[in-house]
């Protein structure tokens, strides 16, 4: 019963998503959500220990981000976005 | 197997459509016969804060749809405690019709339903 | 595997009526069903017909009907929600005697029973909210 | 003395509109001057005439209309943020071959230029964001 | 020349505003912004050392909040908003 | 006399239209002969991060309406530095445009105009 999380914007959206992970969940960083990858890379980096983590890639190129810190994240397309919800029981969405 | 639904709100009461609409949507699965909880989190945990007199904005209160959600079937409504302690919320301030879930029990809460639509 | 989509947000509005719209032309391609799209909140903005965007900015709306016309899409617009908003079909500009209609052809306008239908007999359901 | 005012909001996004609506009633009563209202962003959704809120629910577009009307305000829709949202008056709906309009009377599209305007030539601009 | 600043929620509007105040300034909490009272009780007490807070009432009212730790704010009507944007030479909206 | 304006931009590009309409509102603005100024502060940083590729996301890339900017008289964009820091930006990843406003520098630049207009 795993579940994938969108989140997509940091601030509340991914604070609580943080509380609602189960481990073998996944997380799917889009829109503003990419900029976790420099506002809370910390954080990011304890979340791996647990869930893996994947970002949007049209959303990432689009806002000039990089994966600057080397966090393990995975970048997916709009097809992989769909793999995700393929492969996880349900879709939980935090905006 | 009928499949069980929850909805989670996050946003402040007035802020727009968003508290209100994400009711409606709880009213409207409980009439469906969805077995249905709703969950406060965020800004949501506002939405139950007792004593909203929202007439001056005239927008309507949101203390009697919570009230009416029982004779729905939707028994109590679920808080998250960690967002009540981050806005130095006391439970006395609040209407009396929830069930508080504390430290990880959102996250076992949320797998026991099949699907999850969120405001 | 049969998908039901919530849409939130207006095409002016955040991003979650692209990041939707592209969601759904995915889904199609992986040669899933999109058994439903629906309209709420600021969402039914998407369904106006009177948009007319500068020539360099793509016309979201036009592009959510010409997906939904082409793949056969059951796109519901909530009806209370496009009330409020002023998101008109020719049935109701003619019950609350309003000037004109500016709903999309290829959408219908109904109640939020829709959404929760679609929610549990969907295999699955993703909201997009701004 | 002179205000002008901007309004960024629809009135079924935040509260925006609301707050500005008020704002402009109690200016009025002080006696001071509302030189200009402009709509911007979502705001423009505040000119449509397409709204039927439920009975219990207020129509703001109708009680900015009636305020407007009442003291010969100059309210100004930004005709970009308009024209991309699907706002539009019967001369725009006739050049961009649209099948309706709903701009509301007593409404003038214009150019971002009569929002910069105002904002110098006012004593006060107040600006109303969601 | 002192400014008006409105603020219409916590988080990140507040936070830009607390670093645009001049002595002598005067901030309206406003709409979601009234959830200060709770949420930042401790800043508002810091910021009502150099500038004169107020709320404004309809949005306190509606939310049921209450200014429960005893804060020196004032609370205004609309009629009071309008004073406060004749007493400052200009208005700054945070939102 | 010729009253100066500070326009503030607090959003993330590519959210909504808030950061083009405020581009948009600086440039005529601008042509209107009004001494402008825009400050970024918040997300209205990311504004200039380099590199940005919002083609995909069919939208104009922001990059070349701030480098348009100079064109119109406007020679500099102002930046609250504590919002870099908050987001653990370099002043390498951003275009080279930009005025840095460290710590109470907001404050007195704020001061010095007649009127602010917000997005």
């Amino acid at each position: 019963m795993a579940t994938l999380h969108t989140v997509n914007k940091t601030g509340q959206p991914l604070e609580l998503c943080l509380r609602a992970l189960n481990a073998g969940d996944n997380v799917l960083l889009l829109e503003e959500g990419v900029y976790a990858l420099y506002e809370a890379s910390d954080v990011l980096s304890d979340l791996l220990k647990h869930v893996a983590v994947y970002v949007l890639e049209a959303d990432v190129l689009a806002r000039g981000m990089t994966n600057r810190d080397n966090l393990d994240i995975g970048m997916v397309d709009y097809q992989g976005f769909v793999e995700l919800t393929e492969a996880n029981d349900k879709v939980v969405s935090w905006f | 197997m009928s499949q069980t639904l929850c909805i989670i709100s996050t946003q402040a009461p007035y802020r727009g459509q968003f508290a209100k609409e994400a009711l409606d949507a709880a009213l409207v699965s409980a009439t469906y016969d969805i077995p249905t909880s709703l969950l406060l989190m965020g800004d949501g945990v506002y939405q139950i804060l007792d004593g909203q007199s929202p007439e001056q904005l005239g927008r309507k209160n949101l203390s009697s749809m919570f009230q009416s959600l029982e004779l729905y079937g939707i028994e109590t409504v679920y808080v998250d405690g960690e967002s009540l302690e981050e806005r130095n919320l006391d439970p006395e301030q609040l209407l009396p019709l929830y069930t508080l879930l504390e430290g990880d029990a959102v996250a076992s809460f949320l797998a026991q339903h099949d699907k999850v639509l969120s405001f | 595997m049969k998908y039901a989509l919530a849409v939130y947000g207006a095409a002016s509005t955040g991003q979650s009526s692209l990041t939707a719209l592209s969601f759904a032309r995915a889904l199609l391609v992986s040669g899933h069903e999109v058994m439903r799209v629906f309209f709420y909140q600021e969402g039914v903005h998407n369904a106006t017909s009177l948009t007319s965007p500068p020539q360099d900015e793509q016309n979201l709306p036009e592009q959510w009907q010409r997906l939904i016309a082409e793949h056969d899409i059951d796109a519901v617009v909530c009806i209370a929600a496009a009330l409020r908003r002023g998101v008109v079909s020719v049935d109701e500009a003619e019950r609350y005697e309003l000037s004109a209609s500016n709903l999309r052809e290829g959408y219908e306008l109904s109640g939020l029973g829709q959404l929760l239908e679609a929610a549990v007999e969907a295999d699955r359901l993703v909201t997009f909210g701004d």
